[in-house]
């Protein structure tokens, strides 16, 4: 799960990382005695940033500086309602603009391949790590957290120096094992700093160089958020698409895509697969939707549910092959389903494995379309999308 | 022979008593796998699948008792870290872990401590590892195989059983057919899996069922390129038509920045020789295309 | 450092293991007024505990039941201002008397043979664990915490099934957890539940069995103090020799004898040798004295005024190997110390090692005694108490 | 040759810019120790020692540039565990701990790392080790020793010292002299250290210095028995005096309930042919007594 900007710097501010103060602005009146207050305390200029959950609002327009209260009210106005990515921005984090001295890149990352938590470091932030990662790999280092004993003193200190943050070493260290802690506190599989700076803030009479974390991106692993119920609250009823709020409920795993084939299938991989050969018949698949393992009745009917709730869809296909999941009680649901069903969209079935004679037995008496392969189903899906009415 | 289950497997299941563990102990006994041993703490002194099978307290208690040599874990995810531990340290040798839903960072020091005491762990979230006519080790369908001499090795489930019931319905038998599970980190990788078909020699072609994601196919293939250049080797990779940065279910199929995209591993399995398919009912073809005999 | 009963009980439940309640009261009247709480809540009895830092106070009667106010009164009384091993009883602890079904045993312990926490489990608690160790080593179970992954939950369920605990199985494993996760926090190098029982409590309109810790013993590793500031506040002064206080303060290792020869020496085993070699010379010595490495002047100085504040003392035996320790330095500290000393006791001082030789000369000039070899000063020193007045 | 130490040590003292870093540092090259690196995060790029010895702000750097194999650790309590850590990850195959008054809850972790990356850490809160004309690690001072074949093994500092010099005072000299602490938790043990002098050719008799409290010295004594029967063996024991329960300074000086006595250690070295000495003076003769000739 992807979390705001403003959530993820809750996060670290909790784990004692330091993070600069902020504020999450609805509106832009909001947003202007947001910037009054900061203006008040002593910062030149205020920072405004849409607060969505894609890249790049920086190059689309969504960060914006303001030295006054009037300009802040603009520009938060201009910021929000804008279309990022295709999200509304419905909030702007408000922030005193820091004096940068320098930007660098701090994050820490589950990496998969060796299977322990990798830390990656750059002395050149406030950039997309993946086009320095491109053009300079060299400019990048690295260095994994043990399985067992963490993240060692030592090598946050070497992290440190080999990005060029010696001079500030306590601070880089502090930063780099804060931000393990952070993966470990709430399951994150990505803690991203970016930029980590050093800016220059007013001290005790004086001017004083701190590093702080200006901004942070925080992903969740959804396997663990049954253990972290506060995270949940966290999710953002604005910008999730609502089919995926019922898709939760039920169990199910499904993303919309922008095809007419709406799919059921049982397995992730499988599911793929279908929309694979759904495409590859010469159909665009309308979204993708796994019902899971040893799926009921009632989480089928949910699922069907699901796919005609999209207009564009014009012909479903099902493709259930049979291990934990047992065919008849598919079939079961698929026939349940159609009963309800107020919007006459075609449909072919495809059930092998567990219990696929029952399965077969149910939808024939039903007269449903059936396939026996799932190349076959995918033509008829196609063809049936391709030609309205002539389906079941 | 085969590779990870077989005739010599001896098998406790952790979590035999719950509702899965019990469904598909039962289902693997029918295929012909021998269950020594099943596990629930608690549950110590009863016995399971029809008075067939005593039940532990301890996977120790398991393997002193019965000589267990092989576990397959059924434990809900809260539990199936420590499950896994648990065999390790009893010194079960090959652990497969078909919960799903386990929290990424609690296996990364499970999979270092397995690493550590030199044993195997398959998954978690896995189907697990059948021997046609031998063994089956976790929760693919006994009915979609055959016996036989080809390999198989895939991330998915029901996509594997797609797989392999297209082979059994062309005639082409299997040696072992392993699925190594979607989770982002795993015991045992395409690879690892590579290695002991290499070393196998009743195995004489492989079929690999990959997703977008990751690198591990890339890694796999450049591997199979210098080791297993002299065998028919077919592919599939699920996932082409996938949008960018998505995820779609696996937590491994997510692409981004290019990197893990059906195109990169496509490339790199044709360049080590696999023939790929477009759909999963193509592989046999392939195989025999591949100069597969049998 | 030892804790006592009612502070470690404290420690428990801060890691939430369960821990009946308890009052502590230092007079009659303060058990009085608990026991009158704890009756009116409906406990049977109180028990009334001796709260002191040594072993076997039930033997020496420091533990008593009492079935009403007065009775808990005069039981307190009693046991207040009595005398165990040579301490004075001045608190006791006050708690509900449990209706005990079955009693075990479970501590953590560093075993530093093995280099890890062992976790030690019997079904025979109430009694010492040597005594069982010694009379039937079989009912002892053990089971070693991982160095790096510490007490995994399996460990805990084999522990409590050979201890015969799997009917109260989650209870068993969630109190080993606890015991070692309290090492942890409190860098503790033992905790002991003796015993651990399983009791019969008032439950929702039932009588329920429960599994609690009914005793709480916690030794602190004194090297982690410093990070433990508030573990500080435990030291009981009431129970400390005004000297060890002293002692601590001035960086020295200090421990009071029953003899009459003062011994001040770097180092811990070399203290102990100057002391065996005290006793063969048929001498006893006044106390242990470890002045640690490095001593300067001023510490020297102060161990000088430990030693003389103990009127047993008859003469002063100096032994310093100079290694990180500089000898002159300690024979100035000597000379500055004799000149401050009120009292005067003969002393025996040998200098070796780093700068001996120009420690032989300060002292020379000084007049002290002086010896060559480790046994001739103990000869000197032991002779030089002997026939008071002879000395230096 | 010798053990632990000797010509080929090539050292990197952690903390070489600290008081007691730099104070040691300077001693051990005074004595001909080949100092080749210090380290002290933040200072790479100075020298110490008179300009010397580089220093490096990691202990990779310090080894990838000067070959270090052997560190001596003056690092405070709170940073040492790591210490230790960094220079095992980094190669470093001998180390060193001097620093005291580290929690021992610390070094459980730690010394396990050491044992799985089969390095030998001594210590921590231990003298060092000394293998005299050759080259010393640590702050036993030099002066007592003199070059010879007798292999000194103790738990404590200044009683070593003391034991030595009466060596030296006699003519016997040492081909390593080790302390292995008196910490709870420790690198290396006595019998670890045995085993290193029974397959020192150039070590000809022992002397071994312990302490009341703990097995450590009763387990190196049955092992001596059966490995090293044939060489001159002596031994002294601290604390025969001290009285129970009472914990004299050292973690280790500990006695309850009888085991770890005095009378226990005397008794269990005797019968491992050890002679075992009144008062450290009384070492020399007692290796004459029991047959070394030199």
């Amino acid at each position: 799960m992807k979390i705001q900007e403003a959530d993820a710097k809750g996060l670290l501010l909790a784990q004692g990382l330091p993070v600069p103060g902020w504020t999450v602005a609805r509106t832009a009146g909001e947003a202007r005695s947001a910037a009054e207050s900061i203006l008040a305390a002593g910062a030149d200029r205020v920072v405004i940033k849409a607060q969505v959950l894609v890249g790049g609002r920086g190059k689309a327009g969504g960060v914006k500086l303001a030295g006054s209260a009037d300009e802040a009210e603009a520009v938060a106005s201009a910021i929000l309602g804008m279309s990022i990515k295709g999200i509304t921005v419905r909030k702007v984090l408000v922030a005193a603009a820091a004096d940068i001295v320098k930007e660098f890149y701090l994050s820490a990352v589950l990496d998969r391949a060796a299977r322990r938590i990798l830390l990656m470091g750059s002395a050149e932030g406030g950039v997309e790590i993946e086009q320095v990662a491109a053009e300079r790999p060299d400019a990048i280092v690295t260095v994994h957290a043990h399985p067992h004993l963490g993240l060692a003193d030592w090598q946050a200190r070497d992290l440190a120096f080999r990005m060029g943050l010696g001079g500030q070493l306590k601070a880089a260290v502090a930063i780099a094992k804060g931000l393990v802690r952070t993966m470990h506190a709430y399951d994150a599989d990505l803690v991203e700093i970016n930029p980590l700076a050093i800016v220059r803030e007013p001290g005790e009479g004086t001017i004083v160089e701190k590093l702080v974390c200006l901004d942070a991106k925080v992903t969740l692993d959804d396997s663990a958020l049954p253990r972290h119920p506060e995270l949940e609250a966290l999710r953002d009823p604005d910008e999730e698409d609502p089919a995926d709020a019922l898709a939760r409920a039920a169990g199910l795993t499904f993303i919309r895509l922008d095809g007419s084939i709406g799919c059921m299938v049982n397995g992730a991989g499988l599911a793929m697969t279908t929309m694979d050969l759904v495409k590859r018949a010469g159909g665009e698949p309308a979204n993708f939707l796994d019902i899971g393992g040893g799926a009921k009745a009632d989480r089928v009917a949910a699922a069907m549910g699901l796919i005609l709730a999209d207009p564009k869809v014009k012909a479903i296909l099902v493709n259930i092959f049979g291990g934990i999941t047992r065919g008849d009680e598919v079939a079961r649901g698929l026939i349940e389903a159609r009963a309800q069903q107020v919007r006459d969209v075609p449909m072919v079935v495809r059930i092998v494995g567990t219990n696929a004679a029952e399965a077969a037995e149910l939808l024939r008496a039903a007269r449903f379309v059936t396939a026996a392969t799932l190349d076959e189903a995918a033509a008829k899906a196609v063809a049936a999308a391709a030609s309205p009415g002539s389906g079941a | 022979m085969s590779i990870l289950v077989g005739r010599e497997t001896r098998l406790l299941v952790q979590g035999i008593t719950g509702r899965e563990g019990e469904f598909h102990a039962r289902a693997m006994q029918a295929y012909g796998t021998q269950i020594v041993a099943g596990m629930t703490p608690g549950k110590g002194g009863q016995r399971a699948l029809d008075g067939s099978v005593p039940v532990f307290d301890t996977v120790a208690a398991a393997v002193r008792e019965t000589g267990a040599n092989a576990s397959c874990i059924f434990v809900p995810a809260g539990g199936a870290p420590d499950a896994v531990l648990e065999a390790v340290a009893s010194g079960i040798g090959t652990i497969f872990c078909i919960t799903e839903g386990i929290p990424a960072l609690d296996m990364v020091p499970v999979v270092e401590a397995v690493r550590l005491a030199g044993a195997r762990l398959v998954g978690p979230n896995c189907p697990g590892a059948t021997s046609p006519g031998r063994a089956k080790v976790g929760i693919i369908p006994g009915s979609v195989h055959r016996e036989g001499d080809v390999g198989v090795v895939s991330r998915s489930g029901t996509l594997t059983y797609e797989a392999v019931q297209a082979m059994t319905d062309a005639g082409i038998g299997q040696s072992t057919c392993v699925g190594i599970g979607g989770d982002p980190i795993i015991g045992t990788t395409f690879l690892d899996v590579l290695r002991l078909f290499a070393d196998d020699p009743e195995t004489r072609a492989l079929v690999l069922i990959g997703e977008i994601g990751g690198a591990a196919e890339e890694e796999a293939a450049a591997w199979a390129a210098e080791h297993l250049a002299d065998i028919p080797k077919a592919a599939f990779i699920a996932g082409r038509t996938a949008p960018e940065g998505k995820r779609m279910g696996h937590a491994g199929a997510i692409i981004s920045g290019g990197s893990g995209t059906a195109a990169s591993k496509v490339a790199a399995l044709e360049a080590a020789g696999f023939r790929v398919a477009g759909s999963p009912t193509e592989i046999p073809g392939l195989l025999r295309a591949a100069g597969y005999r049998r």
